[in-house]
């Protein structure tokens, strides 16, 4: 268990999980971290053309702790994604293709139907943007109530366990939702019965305009973990592969046998809590601290590292400039065209399809039969 | 219900009733499962899975901490990846503590998801007063529940209705709430005999009628369907007969025994524990009132607790709770209005 | 309400009512404190408090972990000990992760002890449906504190009564919940002149007739006073006139005034957006429909929420929830009966 | 920090603050002791008699903890005692004087007409037993929900400090109650503002028929202080000195402005749950283990420290031999008469008091006026 700075952490792993990836892993992560921002960004247009109700929690900037953790599961491991975690519905299980149809993820056209409120999400829009799931493709689904979904998610593998079959739950949480009684509940059930349960915590330094010094006082959250004995990893939230290992090494942790971790990844907020907050946002949140959150951009990082093994040129690098840009800057050109094609085909498929019929809302209170 | 042909069984109580139901539906379905606070090791704080732990062992009954949330979270979790899960809560006023698992997380999962997951969920545990257990041993908060959509609520009052409550709660692909009555769980007089297996199933959404009369419809559920036949007595001395219906479903509610009976008497008296405001027995009478209005010859009437919490010393508790003088003398007036 | 010799005020819209009763009132009583999640720095989710902890500092504006349990009980503590206490729920919804504290520590204070501690807390939040929010962001949740004795309840429908009833609550000695419209917030055309000070007072357990009519009343609160006048206009297009009594306030009821209204009318419909079953409008309904049965010519009625969640998009939000249309056509049916 | 073992721990306290009691500390502290243990049992003996009703819930084997850690707090410090801490509501600051009517405690009175159910009692006999408490006295009213209290006793003591007053709370909770959510809330929020919040885990490793390791996977307790950045302490419960004094340096932790802490004091209980529970409690409790948990019987230990420090000869230690025995075997000689004498005067009291009349439980639901 470690418990330093990230900095220092990222070179304690004896044997780093990430040193077994080769360049086509590399690639294919990058291309992850490309998809990532721009469904979000994609989104964000969309919603300032008016195209969409309800609100945009961004993940900009924090797409590394998504694609770094989702990098090493087992199709049938279940997630409980929350609201700033959107690009995890779709791309769960990407490993087995992003198009492969027994992908145990949802589609990207079944979340574009969700945030634009189409029968073609599987909740058919009875609920918004971020409160899907599917039991199909093993994804828990969250009620507005953050850390809420935990205990939901220790006990899916709680059943798979009791059926002989090792899984894993991966939770995702905001910093600022693990004040809440139920992620303290739930994490220490788990701790108990040795559940194979990781608990991802985005640490992005504010929960809405709430600083993390008034959320709890530690520096380190993972340092919560020891006290429920389990193993609390650090992990720097903007180099995907540092987010790689260190939930691999949870993962394999769980997967063992040992029981559940917490993984906290060190991450920054972009813009205001939802789109409806930027405005604010600039307000409440220091200059500095936002300029220099922001400059660590998880593309700009994995190129880099890849430029510096050799996975790629600097030329190439160059090529789709995305990183460092605002939502309001970029362009489709500055994504790998098959990033915006991928996005396009949900957003096709969801447009054509028709909000559900009104005596829909009458339906499916109380399920029928034995 | 007992078929004929069964050897006749010793009478049971209310409590042995509930235990034999939850013995019967863990073992006919593999997939049930066990969480509670004391319910493994100790057998639950009224013996209810007394031996449950020794004959279905630690993966199907889990002694939980203190944490009613994670409890009915954790729950929901295993009926979302295809288990059934048993939630004792060991007394139903600490349901309060894993309130919002239940009505925003289990009750609605069913309806977010369009249909795809449904919760086989069955909370249960002891409730109501009478027993000197004050504020937070006494509750009837079933209101609470009836408030939030997607949650069935029974109630039983007799060791048989127990049992076959409880069954077709374990059957029920819906998170079903059963309110156990503990001051019925050893009570000698209303023990009797029950049948084994389905022919012990009494579905939910049934109303029984408990005694027949024509001159008033007590409605009501647990404790209270005792007072109500001893208020029926009385009433029959004062030359009434009452009829008193025992709903035992709350949701969903059996409207068309409620309102056969008035078509009868045209009088209501509608008896329970919970507070009165927005109490379930205000939502009997909105409805008959509502839908059955024009056979009613009388105002429609309550009889509930207070709108107060539940005291602990004997006088106090029996000043706030409805009682047998309570039922005659509200009963009498709407028999003389 | 403002006095003749003030200068005439600019109009404001309900959220500024309600800022401008916080202010007044953390200006008047030096004991007040503010606890909530990002009521400080931020403002509050929809800007509420915005300024507050400019004014008043970090000893009187608590920015809370997001932790409903802590900061109710907290709140509690703070009571108990000579402060008073405004709780601000982010969104009513998020309420149920508070539940417990509320119903069980807070609301039953000054019952268990006779009296000698009283919790000077209000609870307040945006609340309400309309707005497409879904099932966590729409939520109308007041019948689970009307079932839990202790507890006041209000629901202003415009600016004045807005500032009025918070300003109440803020110096009433009990636990006072303000569901707050968040709806109407910013809606212009209900913005009007408002008082300051003690002139601005509304006192809680003061229905107010909105509309007058003599062939039915509708009785509601919060949103749906505003879809109950659009429905008067439309019965009076059919040649009824209805008469609109807004509530304002739940627990303690206004009796009196919706029974005046009766004794006018003969009709009862009431309106509420809070699920059917268990709802204060089955509450209102079964209270006059016992205590005002002469009064009624036809059945008393109800529009409310189907029993469902409230879903996001807007056909379906449309379809559970009560609209002009419904009401129109319950109330033409009570007239025509 | 300590998270040693409660043998080691005891040594590690730089200057003792039990090295500054005399002996007539020492000897009030004894005294204390059988007192606390009198009341028990005096309380089954009447319950056996069919004198009381309600549930009575032990606290025979625990009483140096709460006669521990009452002893140093200052008259206006809070505390909030539950279910197994009843003598904790009448010798709450008996340093101003067991009979002192200005006492910042509840009296034996009031303690006794309230477990009788008498109106004598502050509550008037509305809730039962420990759901006791008094604003004047300072004792915060607990309702059944356990660590349910904690909040409260943040929220006195954020008032006292909000007024310039620097009172410290001490709240008790059995082990088992820190697995509720609601535990992890108010220890989050009471660090996060350095609330002068002193948390007592009285872990007598069993919460009602379930043993420790069902309810959290840390063998001590004690080591969850440091996720909140809190001090996490441990004492031999069974020492009234020991559990003095890690109290003394949590409350004097928190009356320094330096924030809440967790003093996890190990210690057994004696019988079952509640006294309904006894004859079970003997089925699910392995017997060697209760022999072992009930060995170490704090008036025994105290009378050892004090024979071994010559400030009481063997002769007096053996004069009233309460200790070591069941309930149903001591008798009142085998205590002090002023202590026998103090519950008297409590239990004449009670009994001399009316029930509360009918019409009360119509009462007080609301407060009148502004
Ligand atoms: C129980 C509950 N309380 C309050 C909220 C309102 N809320 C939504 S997101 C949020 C902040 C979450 O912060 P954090 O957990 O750090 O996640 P982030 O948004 O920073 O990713 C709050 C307070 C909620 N959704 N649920
Ligand atoms: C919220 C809640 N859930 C359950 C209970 C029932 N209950 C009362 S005491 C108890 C065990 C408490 O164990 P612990 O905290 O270790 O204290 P101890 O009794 O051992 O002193 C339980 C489960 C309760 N009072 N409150
Ligand atoms: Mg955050
Ligand atoms: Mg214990």
């Amino acid at each position: 268990m470690r418990t330093g700075k990230p900095e220092d952490a990222s070179d304690n792993v004896p044997q780093r999980p990430s040193a077994k990836l080769g360049v086509q892993d590399y690639k294919e992560l990058l291309n992850q971290l490309y998809l990532a921002r721009y469904f979000d960004v994609r989104l964000i247009k969309e919603k300032k053309r008016g195209r969409l109700k309800g609100t945009l929690y961004s993940s900009h900037n924090q797409e590394a702790v998504i694609v770094g953790s989702l990098f090493g599961l087992q199709p049938t491991d279940w997630i409980s994604p929350i609201h700033r975690d959107m690009p995890a519905f779709f791309m769960k299980d990407f490993r087995s293709g992003w198009r492969n149809p027994e992908r145990l993820g949802m589609s990207i056209q079944e979340v574009c139907a969700q945030v634009w409120g189409r029968t073609g999400s599987p909740g058919r829009a009875r609920d918004n943007w971020s409160h899907i799931g599917s039991r199909r493709a093993h994804i828990v689904h969250s009620t507005s109530m953050l850390a809420g979904t935990i205990p939901a998610a220790a006990g899916v593998v709680l059943a798979d366990r009791l059926r002989g079959e090792n899984t894993v739950a991966l939770t995702y949480n905001g910093e600022g939702s693990t004040a809440q009684g139920v992620f303290h509940e739930a994490i220490n059930f788990a701790a108990v019965h040795k559940l194979p349960l990781v608990t991802i915590i985005e640490n992005n330094h504010w929960a809405y305009g709430t600083p993390t010094e008034l959320e709890y006082s530690q520096r380190d959250f993972a340092r919560r973990a020891d006290g429920y004995g389990i193993p609390g990893l650090i992990a720097d939230g903007q180099d995907v592969l540092d987010v790689y290992d260190k939930v691999m090494e949870a993962v394999e942790h769980a997967r063992s046998g040992q029981g559940p971790s917490i993984v906290e990844c060190k991450t920054f907020r972009a813009y205001g809590h939802g789109d409806h907050d930027d405005d604010r946002a600039a307000k409440y949140r220091p200059k500095d601290e936002v300029e220099d959150g922001r400059k660590r951009d998880p593309i700009a990082v994995m190129k880099e590292q890849m430029v510096k093994l050799g996975y790629m040129t600097k030329a190439e690098a160059a090529m789709f400039a995305a990183e460092n840009k605002g939502a309001g800057e970029v362009t489709d050109a500055d994504f790998p065209p098959e990033v915006v094609a991928y996005m396009n085909e949900g957003v096709e498929f969801a447009v054509a399809q028709p909000e559900p019929p009104a005596e829909e809302g009458g339906m499916w209170v109380f399920a029928e039969g034995e | 219900m007992a078929k004929t042909e069964a050897p006749a069984r010793t009478k049971i109580n209310y409590l042995t009733a509930l235990k034999e139901a939850i013995f019967e539906e863990f073992e006919r379905d593999a997939d049930l499962v066990g969480m509670g606070e004391d319910i493994g090791l100790l057998g639950g704080a009224f013996g209810v899975t007394d031996g449950l732990l020794d004959k279905f062992g630690r993966d199907r009954v889990f002694d939980m901490p203190i944490s009613e949330a994670a409890i009915v979270g954790t729950a929901c979790g295993l009926c979302l990846n295809g288990k059934k899960v048993m939630v004792e809560m060991q007394f139903i006023d600490f349901i309060s503590c894993g309130f919002d698992q239940i009505v925003n997380m289990t009750a609605t999962y069913h309806y977010r998801t369009a249909g795809e997951v449904s919760m086989p969920m069955v909370i249960r545990g002891p409730a109501g007063g009478y027993g000197g257990g004050a504020l937070y041993h006494s509750q009837m908060n079933e209101a609470w529940f009836a408030n939030s959509p997607g949650l069935k609520i029974v109630c039983p009052s007799t060791p048989a209705d127990a049992k076959g409550l409880l069954k077709s709660a374990f059957r029920d692909p819906n998170p079903v709430m059963v309110y156990e009555m503990k001051e019925l769980y050893r009570r000698r007089d209303i023990e009797e005999e029950v049948a084994v297996g389905d022919d012990a199933i009494v579905p939910i959404g049934k109303a029984r009628v408990r005694r027949e009369g024509d001159d008033v419809t007590i409605v009501t559920y647990g404790n209270n369907v005792y007072h109500a036949l001893a208020a029926a007595d009385n009433l029959a001395s004062e030359g009434f007969s009452a009829e008193v219906v025992d709903i035992r479903s709350l949701v969903p509610l059996d409207e068309a025994t409620i309102k056969e009976s008035l078509a009868k008497t045209n009088r209501l008296v509608v008896v329970n524990e919970a507070p009165r405001t927005c109490g379930f027995a205000g939502e009997i009478l909105a409805r008959l009132a509502e839908e059955a209005f024009e056979l009613l010859d009388a105002p429609p009437m309550r009889v509930t607790r207070l709108d107060t919490p539940v005291p602990w010393v004997k006088p106090l508790e029996t000043f706030v709770l409805p009682s047998v003088d309570k039922i005659t003398e509200t009963a009498l007036r709407a028999c003389r209005y």
